[in-house]
């Protein structure tokens, strides 16, 4: 494959933001539109080109005996720290990163079309589709990454689009703060990452992926078997990197982003908080994936965490009621469900499992489906939000009649989360599952508990959305379905939530090209729809109609629900060791130290000379005898120290 | 018992001290040039006495002392000049009046 | 030699006391008339240790010509009733403290001055030192108008500038304009 | 002597500080065309050097120094007039020729006493240049106490608020710094020859004969390393800092923080680790503790102050002390990170500097309580706040991300605990960055409209663009292309990492 | 006898004849021929200086060794020329104001004789010369200091002085005769050198030593020898603090270092390096700490020279060629630096009275051209590059650490941590003139020719002896040709 093509992916959107943030003040509103949603087209049909060339055409480049290949399609020099240690930036393709570059080209393709018609009253219009521009850019340069360094840039500039979007409303102090907060946390987790990398590429003085995990056991032995408190050194690399996941993947501690990014424009949600920034640390884990495989340790870890965030998350869905945030929260939860699935996975053959590599697949198969559907779900509230100006369920309800299409779209996408056969959701999840009941039994049963929970809060969410009781503003100001902008994106995605899963997804992702032929394993399949299907029922007995079960729910765990309500206090806590701690505590401290104590030392200096100038001069008192007594004694004392000192 | 040297020096030396205290205990200038010719008187001695009792054979000293003679004629007849001066200018010969420079 | 000895405790006698007595008299020109036998008996000093000329020439200029010149000063600027009041007492009491240490150090420097012990652990008596050749006037007329080693026209040609300049400065300072 | 390239560098300021003599004194057009010729002819000689240099580099001219001449100066003390260049110092002189050209600009309409501003102003030039072209010790250290004494009356006279007293503790302190200087410099003159062998002053004949004492190595390294570390703005001599710039006037804040601020971790890695390697190595150890309190202590510094300059002056503080503390690892990559800082941070602390000018220009205030929304207001200096925060901050593309990186890389190498300790807590500041910048950014530019007054006022003019345009070019010019640079000082390093190796 | 010896005098029998002229010509033109004096003069002098420089030295010593002019010496001379004739240039203006002018021949006569005991001192070989060259140096300065008869200050001024001078002399004569006690009998500085060995240290010596250091300290004002310069600076006319603080100090430092070097150097490490270490010390520190509370500006000016002093003084804790060279280069930047500043307070003070620090606020505003030379006085005073100051600053620095020592080491970091101080009460005036915000005081003036003149060569000196090396290289050259100094023990 020449490299044209990939660096015209990568070019085109670079170029689009350059253009329309440079060049955005002097167009109108609707040149901007198009260019922005030109670009993204044509940017997206390359990446199919690219992507499908990679996956059909049996290149030898791409597929040796149906193994599917790591291609690197450029690999240029960028900064070189020591002769070995260079940085390169380069366009990796295999399995994941062609997956990858369809996805994201594909929801952005959306939202540049959805935030058309969404975005139309907006000020800072072109400034808006420059900043999605950079965004593309910077995601698509992400998993392209043939190097963890170059991936770390990317990664950066994907933190700092994130952030110029939550704050796009920049008149908005909440999404002033909001923003701020999104940066500041995922930057503290890159902070992680930047270590892991420092630790990780000091071994293996190199930053490349395809070096690295070709050969991972390489990886160990170079490590020397060097350890730090306890844990190998590669545990604590490999775990630091996972920490940068963490925090672009909000999970647990480093969640508290999320749910306040949805101060962000909705179509943007969609795009970044939803299908793809935030599924970075997925792709980073997969990324990695040999080399997590080597430490277990770390591979636990990576379990631990995803299990606890998908609950934590599923329960805190139940209670919230900004719709934004419940998506939000369901994003953290399956982000958390494709965390675990990677967790579960083996590069290697353990006994007696066949799975062990399943996982990968899996959670490669849900962060695809998951993309489509929850970027549905997401333009279809900003649907629902363009329609009714507010975020907030209890200004909605009994929508179905005014706007079909949102409607129809949003339960699509509701079916699909809660894994209903046969949308998409209900094969990757089944697949997930299979994989997490495979390693062991306890994480196939909380998982389930979770995606049973996903469902339930899916769907108390479209009840109280389309149906529960009407509001009666709406006959002041009757909604309806949004321009054609919005509704087709919607239709789209809503249709590839119903087909997606069918696409052979083993046959084109595992961990180690080889394919792998997907097969419904009955009793999961079966325990999980189970689940789902419980779940939306009860959800349909409680939320369909007005009634006062829910109230009666909440009374009787009043401490359970408060706690979800307030996401188990995470934020207060976080303010607290912010602001009264750090803030407050050290760098208050710090500045207070460094006016009156150093200053004060260096000002002292000059005081004290000062005081001493002043306190000499009566030595020159104005008698001459005194001068003379002065001279008098000045010279015997010369004589008499020097005569001490010499005897 | 035979005269040497220390025993004119001792004298010598009173001197010198006395007009080290008159300089800084008197208020008059005119009493403060009193003490200083004491001084001055004292040191001139002080080379006669090295001449005659260390180096008898040269007079490097005795020369010396007339020259110091003559240097502290000189001195005295400045420091009378300004003195008068003063007087003529503020009406005192107070040293203590002096002092309106200081610190 | 008794007569030697007799005369320098007389004469020493008068330097001390009389020293002493020209600072601490309240009356400036008795103060003069002090200094006046200070003077006169280091010219004393002077005769017993053989330098007449140098003794004639602290007569003439010092007892002479300064003192002359301090009881004009002292009747120029006199005023009646000037009774100086003593200084105040810590001002005196340093100056005791200067003059004593300053004492001290030089008696101490004088009393192990190399010299005094290394020539054989003796000391020139005054008759010993003077044993020597008499300085005679010729002696030093040569002396002050040589140019070579141990001779003095330079410096005699030079004082006679300082003490030129010495009466422009003394005439400066005393124009009443 | 006219026909050195290098020379030129001093006497183009000077012409043009004699060009200046003959304007009237408010004949603004004058002395304006005057700066911008004087500035613009630097430029050009700078960027000449730069691709005359990497031209001889390429044809594999391998000494450590190119362009040397030597003239005898005072022949009793062997002084020299000897400059050179390696890589580094073509890069800062670079670098300066770009600031002092950005500063002619943000200073287009400076009032009072426009003649003095930049007669002063190119003086300052004069030694700045003159200290990078220099490799002599003695006419180093005379351009650089050259550049620090305008700074007196720059501040003084131009300067705003407390500007009396910030002028004089910035001059008293630095000169402070440049007496220890001296004391070193004369300890390695004194010593810079084995015995019997003629002493010299010039530093690559010092770092060739290596024959200063063992034992007097270690106190000529803290006299110098100190010299140089309080222009560096180490912890705990930085307090010149914040006063300073905060009252200085906006050219004079970015030519300090820009170039000014340089001259001293170029000194300590030239003069006290470069000719007193052995020392190097056995006392890094206090200054990285020092310079590591530098890094975070400026950093958590900056978070609570209230006032734009003060929060600049703290971040220079954080960002220069990183300079030094990567120097101090001792080994290539991270003593060519700390280069790379050194220009990144000049170049971004500019542009915070002229920007910072150019809105309290229009707002009377630096308070960042008193200001709010000014993106709508002034969204063009708002953008490029933005820009030079983000560099800051370090994100890729931009100048801080190429730097920081190769510093903490290079400082990795070291693998003791203690050296990694402290890499991981100045790593950490890189995340207390973000957070004061984001701080400055959402108060300042985001948000709603503070004061309704500034709804009236207007966006940057031409000469401000032009200025501002400049500075950011280079700054994502270095974060894009990095490489070219990075060979460049790495090259450049070589003997001195050579030097430290054999010192051991 | 051979009279033919007068003729190896050449410096002084030039100013001795210039002095006559002077004196023939103040005492026999009538009244109106007087308005010459002034031109007669400085041309005269101008011309003799020339002269000095052109008649070549002799090395040979002569009245048996009393008198040397050896290259340095008359380097050394010039040196003092160039202050002398910028002082008449500064006091031209003066000496024609009402009171003055009936007594301006004084002036020049007492000024010359001054000078010629000056250039005794440095070139005496003898101690009987040299103190009638010191007391020739310094008495008529006394009457100088009288010299503004209608201020009281002057008064005042010149009674401290003459009363302090005396008893220093006394101290010295005092000190004189314990070094002639110890000497075997003659006080050629040759002989009392060789007479001196290693091993010979006595309560004496020291006594001698201090004696003689606080006595030609008093000329320097060196601490604690000093107290007298405050008050006799800001009493005596300012031509004359400037002559006092420049030239005759100038001319003291020589004598200073040849006694020190030449005639004490046996004794250097045992004895008289500690004391002038204490001294430095005391006196650079003292003097900036009084110097920076001073809002007198000649009062100022004198702490500032009490400072200046211990600089100079280093150069003979360096004793050595360099040292000394080193300190000759010094006390010239020194006198165009330092005379630099007091013209322009002459001036100042000539045409409005005002002395104060505070009246030179915004002076930049109405005499912009003044308020930039005294900007450079002050940085070259305070050693700032690329002024001649810092060149002389970093010479003698480096001079004095020649030998490795760490207690020199130590004394240079002292005397550099002193400059920041000094450092700060310099830029006090050049804030004043610039920062201030104040209305000035001192209104837009005209200056005069010789101020002109004068102004201009203390300017051209700061700027360029310091980035001209040939200056430095000249006297490195005249005292290494005939400088042998003993070896220090």
């Amino acid at each position: 494959m020449g490299i044209t093509l990939p660096i015209l992916i990568l070019c085109l959107p670079l170029f689009m933001f350059l253009l329309l943030g440079i060049g955005g003040v002097k167009m109108s509103r609707k040149v901007a539109g198009i260019l922005g949603i030109l670009g993204m087209g044509t940017t997206m049909t390359l990446a199919y080109i690219v992507a499908f060339t990679y996956f059909f055409s049996g290149n030898p480049e791409f597929i040796i005996d149906g193994v599917r290949q790591q291609y690197q399609v450029f690999d240029v020099t960028w900064l070189a720290f020591t002769p070995k240690l260079v940085v390169n930036l380069g366009f990796l393709l295999d399995p994941i990163s062609a997956m990858m570059l369809v996805v994201i080209t594909t929801i952005s393709f959306m939202v540049h079309l959805y935030s058309w018609g969404y975005m139309e009253h907006e000020g800072g219009f072109q400034r808006y589709y420059a900043f999605l521009s950079l965004f593309s850019f910077s995601m698509l340069g992400l998993v392209v990454a043939t190097n963890i360094f170059q991936m770390y840039i990317f990664w950066e500039l994907v933190g700092v689009s994130s952030f110029l979007l939550i704050g796009f409303f920049y008149r908005l102090p909440s999404a002033v703060s909001a923003s701020k907060k999104a940066f500041i946390v995922t930057r503290f987790a890159d902070l992680g990452f930047l270590l892991g990398i420092l630790t990780l590429s000091y071994f293996t003085d190199t930053f490349n992926f395809v070096s690295m995990t070709s050969n991972p056991m390489n990886v160990l032995a170079e490590t020397g078997g060097a350890t730090f408190m306890g844990c190998s050194v590669l545990t604590w690399a490999m775990v630091l990197i996972f920490t940068g996941g963490m925090g672009k993947s909000a999970m647990l501690p480093l969640h508290i982003w999320l749910p306040d990014a949805m101060e962000g424009p909705t179509p943007v949600s969609a795009l970044i908080h939803a299908a793809t920034m935030v599924v970075a640390g997925v792709y980073l884990v997969a990324r990695m994936f040999p080399v997590y495989c080597v430490v277990e340790a770390s591979m636990t870890f990576i379990c631990c965490v995803g299990a606890i965030t998908a609950f934590y998350a599923a329960v805190v869905a139940c209670t919230q009621v900004d719709i934004k945030r419940v998506l939000a929260f369901s994003t953290i939860s399956q982000i958390a469900f494709m965390m675990v699935s990677l967790g579960v996975a083996r590069d290697y053959m353990i006994p007696g499992e066949h799975y062990s590599g399943l996982g990968y697949m899996a959670g490669m198969f849900h962060l695809f489906t998951h993309a489509m559907f929850k970027a549905l779900l997401f333009l279809g509230a900003g649907a629902l939000i363009h329609a009714v100006h507010s975020n907030d369920y209890t200004k909605m309800g009994g929508l179905r009649k005014y706007m079909p299409i949102t409607h129809w779209t949003f339960l699509i996408g509701c079916l699909a989360i809660a894994g209903i056969y046969p949308f998409s959701g209900f094969f990757s999840k089944d697949e997930m599952l299979a994989a997490m009941f495979a390693r062991h039994w306890f994480w196939g049963a909380w998982m389930t508990m979770v995606a049973g929970l996903t469902a339930f809060y899916m769907f108390r969410l479209y009840y109280l959305i389309f149906w529960w009781e009407e509001n009666p503003e709406y006959e002041h100001h009757k909604p309806h379905d949004a321009p054609w902008q919005m509704s087709l994106p919607l239709i789209i995605l809503a249709a590839v939530s119903c087909v997606s899963g069918f696409i052979p997804f083993g046959e084109l992702v595992t961990w180690n090209g080889a394919p792998y032929h997907i097969h419904i394993e009955a009793p999961v399949a079966a325990t999980s729809l189970t689940v789902a299907v419980l779940a939306i029922l009860l959800a349909t007995v409680m939320y369909r109609k007005k009634n006062p079960l829910p109230e009666k729910f909440r009374n009787a765990l009043p401490g359970l629900w408060t706690a979800a309500y307030h996401r188990f206090y995470w934020d207060e806590i976080y303010l607290f060791i912010t602001h009264n701690i750090i803030f407050n505590g050290i760098c208050k401290a710090i500045a207070w130290f460094d006016r009156h104590v150093i200053d004060a030392t260096m000002d002292g200096f000059a005081k004290v000379t000062q005081k001493v100038s002043y306190s000499i001069r009566g030595m020159q008192s104005g008698n001459v005898q005194a001068y003379v007594l002065w001279y008098f004694f000045g010279a015997l004392a010369l004589a008499i120290i020097t005569l001490i000192c010499i005897i | 018992m035979d005269l040497n040297l220390l025993w004119y020096l001792v004298p010598s030396v009173v001197m010198f001290a006395c007009g080290v205290y008159g300089f800084v205990t008197r208020k008059n200038m005119i009493a403060i040039l009193i003490s200083l010719e004491l001084m001055l008187n004292s040191a001139d001695l002080n080379f006669a006495i090295f001449n005659r009792f260390l180096f008898p054979g040269s007079m490097e000293g005795m020369v010396f002392t007339l020259f110091a003679i003559a240097i502290a004629a000189a001195e005295t007849a400045i420091a009378i000049a300004i003195i008068i001066n003063i007087y003529r200018a503020v009406g005192s010969t107070n040293v203590l009046e002096s002092n309106k420079m200081k610190h | 030699m008794v007569g030697n000895i007799i005369l320098y405790f007389v004469v020493a006698l008068v330097i001390v006391i009389f020293s002493f007595m020209a600072i601490r008299t309240d009356k400036i020109l008795r103060a003069a008339t002090y200094l006046l036998f200070v003077l006169l008996g280091s010219a004393v000093f002077y005769f017993q240790m053989g330098y007449q000329f140098l003794g004639a020439v602290q007569i003439a200029v010092y007892a002479g010509g300064i003192m002359v010149l301090f009881v004009f000063a002292i009747l120029l600027t006199h005023k009646p009733n000037d009774k100086a009041a003593p200084m105040e007492s810590h001002r005196r009491i340093a100056g005791a403290v200067a003059a004593g240490i300053g004492t001290a150090l030089l008696l101490y420097a004088l009393f192990t001055m190399p010299m005094v012990c290394s020539s054989n652990g003796t000391m020139l008596s005054l008759g010993e030192a003077l044993s020597g050749d008499q300085i005679t006037m010729k002696m030093i007329g040569e002396a002050f108008t040589g140019t070579n080693r141990f001779q003095y026209l330079l410096p005699f040609e030079a004082v006679s500038v300082l003490l030129l300049a010495s009466i422009i400065g003394g005439v400066t300072v005393g124009r009443k304009r | 002597m006219f026909g050195n390239i290098l020379i030129w560098f001093v006497i183009i300021p000077i012409l043009m500080m004699a060009g200046l003599g003959l304007c009237r004194n408010n004949g603004m057009g004058a002395i304006r065309a005057v700066m911008v010729v004087g500035s613009t002819a630097l430029l050009a000689l700078a960027i000449w050097l730069c691709v005359d240099f990497l031209g001889l580099r390429a044809a594999g001219i391998d000494d450590e120094m190119l362009y040397r001449g030597s003239w005898m100066w005072y022949a009793p003390l062997n002084i020299h007039l000897a400059v050179g260049v390696d890589g580094i110092s073509v890069l800062m002189l670079l670098l300066s020729a770009i600031i002092v050209f950005a500063g002619t600009f943000a200073s287009w309409k400076i009032n009072p006493l426009p003649k003095n501003f930049f007669l002063w102003f190119a003086l300052l030039s004069t030694g700045v240049f003159g200290f990078f072209i220099s490799i002599d010790m003695f006419t180093m250290f005379m351009f650089y106490e050259v550049a620090l004494i305008p700074m007196y009356l720059l501040i003084g006279v131009w300067g705003t608020g407390r500007k009396e007293y910030s002028a004089m503790k910035l001059t008293l302190m630095l000169m402070g710094g440049s007496a220890f200087l001296m004391l070193g410099l004369l300890g390695i003159y004194w010593h810079s020859a084995p015995e019997g062998g003629e002493l010299t002053w010039n530093i690559l004949e010092i770092a060739h004969n290596n024959a200063v004492d063992p034992t007097w190595q270690n106190l000529l390294f803290c006299f110098t390393f100190v010299g140089f570390g309080v222009l560096g703005a180490m912890f705990p001599f930085h307090t010149w800092s914040p006063d300073g710039h905060a009252c200085a006037p906006t050219a004079v804040s970015m030519l300090h923080a820009g170039v000014l601020m340089k001259l001293g971790g170029y000194g300590c890695f030239r003069i006290a680790i470069y000719l007193l390697p052995q020392a190097a190595n056995e006392l890094a150890w206090i200054f990285i503790i020092l310079t590591g309190i530098s890094v975070v202590y400026g950093a958590f510094s900056a978070c609570v102050q209230t006032d734009l300059k003060y929060i600049n002056a703290y971040s220079s503080v954080s960002h220069c002390g990183m300079v030094l503390f990567a120097l101090l690892m001792l080994n290539t990559t991270a003593m060519t990170g700390a280069i790379l800082q050194m220009l990144s941070h000049g170049l971004m602390t500019a542009l915070f500097f002229a920007l910072i000018g150019m809105i309290y220009g229009r707002t009377h205030t630096r308070d960042i309580r008193q200001m709010g929304g000014l993106m709508q207001i002034m969204p063009y200096l708002g953008v490029c706040y933005m820009i030079a925060g983000f560099a800051s901050l370090g994100l890729p593309g931009l100048s801080g991300f190429v730097a920081e990186m190769t510093i903490f890389f290079g400082a990795w190498e070291d693998v003791d605990f203690f050296h990694r300790a402290f890499v991981v807590a100045a790593t950490c500041s890189i995340v207390i960055t973000a957070v004061y910048i984001l701080r400055v950014v959402g108060k300042l530019l985001l948000g709603p409209v503070y004061d309704q007054h500034h709804l009236q006022l207007t966006d940057a003019t031409w000469f401000e663009r032009f200025s501002t345009v400049t500075l950011i070019i280079c700054i994502a010019g270095i974060g894009c292309f990095p490489n070219w640079i990075n060979e460049t000082i790495q090259h450049s390093f070589l003997p001195i990492v050579k030097a430290l190796q054999t010192a051991i | 006898m051979d009279y033919s010896q007068f003729g190896a005098m050449m410096p002084e029998l030039i100013i001795l004849g210039i002095f006559l002229l002077v004196f023939l010509f103040d005492t026999f033109t009538p009244d109106n021929g007087k308005k010459f004096l002034t031109p007669f003069t400085t041309v005269l002098f101008l011309l003799g200086t020339v002269a000095i420089w052109i008649v070549p030295g002799c090395s040979e010593s002569v009245f048996g060794g009393m008198y040397v002019d050896s290259p340095a010496c008359k380097a050394m001379k010039c040196i003092l020329n160039v202050g002398v004739f910028i002082c008449m240039l500064e006091a031209a203006k003066w000496v024609e104001t009402d009171m003055v002018i009936i007594r301006k021949g004084e002036f020049y006569e007492l000024l010359l004789v001054t000078l010629f005991g000056m250039y005794l001192m440095i070139s005496a070989r003898h101690f009987l010369l040299f103190i009638i060259g010191l007391e020739s140096a310094s008495l008529p300065i006394a009457a100088l200091v009288a010299f503004n008869k209608h201020k009281y200050e002057s008064h005042e001024a010149a009674i401290k002085y003459i009363l302090t001078a005396v008893f220093s002399s006394a101290i010295l004569l005092m000190g004189l005769s314990f070094v002639y006690a110890l000497s075997g009998g003659s006080l050629y500085f040759s002989d009392i050198a060789a007479s001196f060995n290693g091993g010979m240290m006595s309560t004496m010596l020291l006594v001698a030593l201090a004696f003689v250091l606080a006595g030609i300290g008093f000329k320097l004002s060196l601490v604690p020898f000093h107290l007298w310069t405050g008050d006799v600076y800001q009493g005596a006319p300012t031509a004359v603090t400037a002559y006092l603080s420049v030239v005759s100090k100038g001319a003291a430092a020589f004598a200073f270092f040849v006694i020190f070097v030449q005639v004490f150097g046996q004794v250097y490490s045992q004895a008289w390096e500690w004391m002038l270490y204490a001294v430095i010390i005391a006196t650079i520190t003292v003097g900036n700490l009084f110097a920076m509370r001073q809002k007198n500006m000649k009062r100022f000016m004198a702490f500032s020279s009490v400072s200046q002093a211990g600089y100079i003084m280093l150069g003979v804790m360096a004793a050595d060629t360099l040292g000394l060279a080193s300190m000759m280069f010094y006390i010239l930047v020194y006198v165009v630096s330092n005379l630099g500043a007091f013209a322009i307070i002459s001036m100042i003070e000539d045409r409005t009275g005002l002395v104060s620090m505070d009246d030179y606020k915004g002076l930049h505003k109405t005499n912009p051209y003044i308020a930039v030379a005294m900007t450079l006085a002050m940085f070259s005073l305070a050693g700032i590059p690329p002024f001649a100051g810092f060149f002389s600053k970093i010479l003698i620095f480096t001079s004095v650490t020649g030998s490795n020592s760490m207690a020199l080491y130590m004394l240079v970091l002292i005397a550099l941590i002193n400059t920041i101080i000094s450092l700060y009460y310099y830029l006090l005036v050049v804030k004043a003139m610039w920062i201030s915000a104040d209305e000035p005081k001192i209104q837009s003036f005209g200056t005069g020719a010789c101020e002109k003149v004068a102004l201009t060569l203390c300017v051209g000196g700061i700027l360029l002896l310091g980035l001209v090396s040939c200056v430095y290289q000249w006297l490195v050259n005249v005292v290494g040709e005939t400088f042998i100094l003993p070896g220090l023990n």
